[in-house]
């Protein structure tokens, strides 16, 4: 698409959040980009990487104790989204820091890394960990806390519902986190996701994203039971969308946070609409799954627009 | 990465097998038991492409084999020649190259053919026994196989005028360890639906042959970072995870667990 | 689609709804069908006409004044589904009761009467005109409590989302309400409707229904702007359906109230997705728009079914 | 009610119109005025269906014209002889049937003509006059409106060899009153743009001319349920809310107003 006429974002400006400037506004989102090692060696037609022009890959989520997940089946796709029901499998925080972010590092990946934890002091010391291990790293930008994980049967759905445990969560990490960003994702599940918003605010992010996946269930017509094991899972892709835009707009004009917009994108269009409502930056979810270009090519269509 | 073809051919090739060419516009190689992530371009694409294991591919021609099954095989069918349609790949770890002096014994079942006769092109000696299961006799792909297959079919039905083939499980076609030269190592390598890959892991283990399979998930990504399609794996290095798509979908059947799901697999 | 093997619903039994029995578990969805009367002179190819099979046609909420609606547009269609902004427009409560009621019962459709309000004790008394007024007709079969529509800009959206006011509602309304069935529509957009289903339970509903539209938004890309006027619209259409099931899945097992389905049903095997989870009903909403036959087909598909 | 019917034939009528023929498989009837919507059959369909004036019906063969302009028509045009699509309707009040002695003056802008064409095909006489205005010359299909009707376009680029254009306005194509039998009572009935029907209104109010206009709204159902579609009408009767696809598409233009909604219309 071409730079619509009430565009007003200036893409060629330095994009600043919190303590640091990064390289873009589309992201990819957690989860659905692994680590963002897998596809470094895949190359589009045109000679480019799947990174070229990404502001932030941000990581899988870890957790402090390596996870093996839920079980098979994790994911079911339906009429326009998909269900998913990883459980965040993951190889655990220390193994990520010692063999992961190096390796971002050293291939230039821009990142900001997911973290999750069933308690909110957990966080600061893992953001701590990070502060310690990799401040001399350029390309490690900041922290995301996943708050919003429906998939994680301890606590996940209640957890970051409520605005005193988002702001425990937040308060922890920021504590230890003084020279990176800090985003808190925060769940859609909920009536009123900009008192969470607010709650993430003053306790000292500099963003929130939004959104994760919805509670969503499907059903097996051969069985006459839900697909996934665990019943319920996470609904993400563009079925989302129209929810994901009026959180992102409850947030920006309910809570006044710089807003990271995720659910539903992926192609330019579905990009624009949420910087049209005050999104700060974007991030590419499930279309990653499909085409590990997709972030880039959002962001190159909408890369060389500037406001003048 | 996601390259958009072109559709060349899309047509059946015997009851139930289509077989769609693919022009990618660019030379395209790969290695037999890899696999590419097929969807519609555009507005017509899938939330998840599906993965289909590579049949051929000549110059820039990628060829596949498929049934219709569901929504994706079924827009694929829908495909005439000149529409677009994404690949992603080739993916995920393939068949081993063979050894010097190996005996390879191939086991295709239904549309699991295209992986073990990919192979078999590439890699395939004279001593080599080259074996295919299908349903009814309908559905074999004689074309493909010419004579150098060995056929077996649940139901003889509809099996071509001049055409023979063994009715049973596809094993049956599997010859006696005596058959085969006493000194040579043996490798069985399979793909097709689970009770298949049962038949030949036993059968390998009780002949003391090596046995890797070719295994199925549901995909999600079919590039290793959405752990959707993971099976369970122990050897050596212990017991874990590993994804189908970039560990797999090729694994040494003695490795996993080729229980069905429901079955207490995976789960 | 055939009868799947674990099937286990007599569909040829009557269908009873606490005081009534009604002709049938496939319904239209209030609103989608205006008051049932517009389509009544429709004959399929096949001669029959839309009501054939239905169990009941919800009609259009009424409110106690007549009401004009929101500004236009009310509609946007989006990737797969559609967000509405109707602002309940309807005649009135009295000028359905003088004319639109009787008509539905002269032509012998089944039908469960809408009801909104903005204040719980309006219920009662509309309830008792309805009691007084159309004591006698054999096809007014009920009410549904609409306690969720998200686009009144008087409090719809909290009101609906509080377990005390829907309590307040049903109990005003079971009051004046002694012969004919009683439901609550509920909303989706509260992270604990089992809560809201278990306040309607001990209140005295005979069912609950589920669910009304979730709150969305979309961007007009030519302006920037949302597309509605008022921002947010109900979503609706088979964007929701993961959705609704699961809303229905946490109502059914954690509320044990009968709860009746809608969202994104379009066909029979949407349906029984719903009755997989335990729905004694189902409500077909978005696509009898598109088709005023939708419901009809579904019933014809589903009704031939028994248990034996 | 909605009738699958089958795609007879699909194409180009000039440089933007295309004219679809559907099947409908039995005899189809409508008044001139009204409408269908049209959806693609099963999992193709939309989410709403999206609405076109009938232009003519012979038999079981219902056809329209259309320009793409979305999701929706980009999808219409995409259909190929064969391919099922979902019909509801006919739909909607109609233009009326003349008087005795009336003369009509009919307005038809781009794919505005339909109802109009439809309307001068059925009740037209010889007094009456039938104008059509287009974007360009390239735009006019001229195998439906012969040599009767009067054309204009914005910008004659594209007009076929031998064929005269006015460009302008449609309105500039409206005889003067003195032309016209003085006794006559006239009716000018439009379908078009706004500004068209702004136009068309204003002229007719000038002249003590009755003016009936078919108005467009974005519509969910067609058949009056959703009231997605409303239109603030003033008449005897009072000011409320019509219902475009239910009460009209066809009103009186002075009890409508045909300002734009972001002018401050029905917003
Ligand atoms: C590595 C690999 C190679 C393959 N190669 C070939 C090939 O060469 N040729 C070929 O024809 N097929 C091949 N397949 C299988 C092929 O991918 C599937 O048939 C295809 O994805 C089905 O898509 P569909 O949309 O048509 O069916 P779907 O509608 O997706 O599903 C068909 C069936 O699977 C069930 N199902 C759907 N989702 C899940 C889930 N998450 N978990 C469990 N069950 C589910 C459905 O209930 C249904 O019964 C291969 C698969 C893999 C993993
Ligand atoms: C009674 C009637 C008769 C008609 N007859 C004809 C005919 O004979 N031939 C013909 O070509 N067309 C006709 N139309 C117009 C036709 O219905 C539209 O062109 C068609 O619906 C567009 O669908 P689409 O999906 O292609 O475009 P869409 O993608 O739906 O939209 C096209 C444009 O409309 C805007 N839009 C979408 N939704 C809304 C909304 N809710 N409110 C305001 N703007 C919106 C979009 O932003 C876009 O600019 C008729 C319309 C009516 C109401
Ligand atoms: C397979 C899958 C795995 C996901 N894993 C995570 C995760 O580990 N952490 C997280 O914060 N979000 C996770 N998400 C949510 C996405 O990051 C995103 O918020 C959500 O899917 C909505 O965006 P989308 O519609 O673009 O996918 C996951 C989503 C999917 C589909
Ligand atoms: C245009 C429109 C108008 C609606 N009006 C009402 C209403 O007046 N009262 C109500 O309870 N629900 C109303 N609904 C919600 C539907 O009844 C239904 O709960 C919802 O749309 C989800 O079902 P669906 O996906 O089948 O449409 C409306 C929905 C639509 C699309
Ligand atoms: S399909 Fe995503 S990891 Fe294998
Ligand atoms: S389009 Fe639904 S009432 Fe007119």
């Amino acid at each position: 698409m071409k730079r619509p006429g009430w565009w007003s974002l200036d893409m060629g400006a330095p994009f600043r959040l919190g303590p640091r400037v990064l390289p873009g506004r589309v992201w990819t989102a957690s989860g659905c980009f692994g680590y963002g090692l897998a596809a470094h060696d895949f190359v589009a037609a045109d000679g480019s990487g799947p990174y070229a022009g990404l502001g932030a890959v941000v990581t899988k989520t870890v957790t402090p104790q390596p996870r093996t997940g839920n079980p098979m089946p994790r994911l079911v796709e339906t009429a326009c989204g998909a269900l998913n029901s990883i459980g965040l499998e993951n190889v655990g925080f220390e193994a990520f820091l010692a063999t992961v972010l190096p390796e971002l590092e050293a291939r230039g990946v821009p990142t900001i890394v997911s973290l999750a934890a069933t308690r909110p002091d957990d966080f600061g010391p893992m953001a701590r960990r990070l502060h310690e291990a990799a401040s001399g790293f350029a390309h490690w930008h900041g922290v995301e806390l996943n708050l919003s994980c429906p998939n994680v049967a301890e606590g996940g759905h209640d957890f970051g519902s409520s605005p005193d445990t988002v702001a425990r969560c937040v308060a922890a990490a920021r504590a230890c986190l003084p020279d990176r960003a800090l985003l808190a994702k925060l769940t859609p599940n909920t009536a009123d996701i900009a008192a969470l918003a607010a709650a993430a605010r003053d306790a000292g992010v500099d963003a929130v994203a939004a959104i994760n996946t919805v509670v969503g269930l499907d059903v097996d017509l051969a069985t006459g039971q839900p697909h996934l094991p665990r019943r319920f899972g996470g609904y993400s892709g563009a079925a989302i969308q129209p929810i994901a835009l009026a959180k992102v707009d409850q947030v920006v004009r309910g809570a006044g946070v710089p807003v990271v917009g995720v659910g539903g994108i992926a192609s330019v269009e579905d990009a624009v609409k949420f910087f049209a409502l005050g999104a700060v930056a974007v991030q590419v979810g499930t279309a990653q799954m499909r085409d590990p270009f997709a972030a880039a090519h959002v962001a190159a269509a909408i890369g060389q627009w500037s406001s003048s | 990465m996601a390259v958009i073809g072109v559709v060349a051919a899309n047509r059946l090739v015997s009851s139930s097998f289509h077989r769609l060419d693919i022009d990618l516009g660019r030379p395209f190689t790969f290695r037999p038991g890899q696999f590419v992530m097929v969807n519609g371009a555009g507005p017509r694409a899938l939330t998840f492409s599906r993965p289909f294991s590579i049949l051929a591919a000549e110059g820039s021609v990628l060829s596949l084999l498929y049934r219709v099954v569901g929504r994706g095989t079924a827009e694929l069918a829908a495909m005439a020649p000149g529409d677009a349609v994404s690949v992603l790949g080739p993916l995920g770890e393939p068949f081993p190259e063979p050894m010097a002096a190996q005996v390879t014994i191939l086991l295709g079942g239904g549309v699991g053919l295209p992986p073990v006769h990919a192979w078999w092109r590439r890699w395939g000696r004279p001593g080599d026994v080259a074996c295919f299961g299908a349903r009814s006799g309908a559905e074999v792909p004689w074309d493909l196989l010419g004579d150098a297959w060995r056929v077996s079919v649940d139901d003889p039905d509809g099996l071509a005028p001049g055409r023979r083939a063994e009715v049973g499980v596809v094993t049956t076609l599997v010859p006696e360890a005596g058959e085969l030269p006493a000194t040579s190592p043996v490798v069985v390598l399979a793909c097709g639906p689970l009770p298949l890959l049962r038949a030949a892991a036993a059968l390998a283990r009780a002949r003391g042959w090596r046995c890797l399979v070719s295994l199925e998930e549901h995909m999600g990504c079919g590039y290793g970072v959405c752990k959707g399609c993971v099976v369970r794996v122990a050897d050596g290095a212990g017991e874990r995870n590993a994804t189908c798509c970039h560990d797999g979908p090729v694994f040494d059947a003695a490795d996993v667990c080729l229980l069905a799901p429901r079955e207490g697999g995976s789960a």
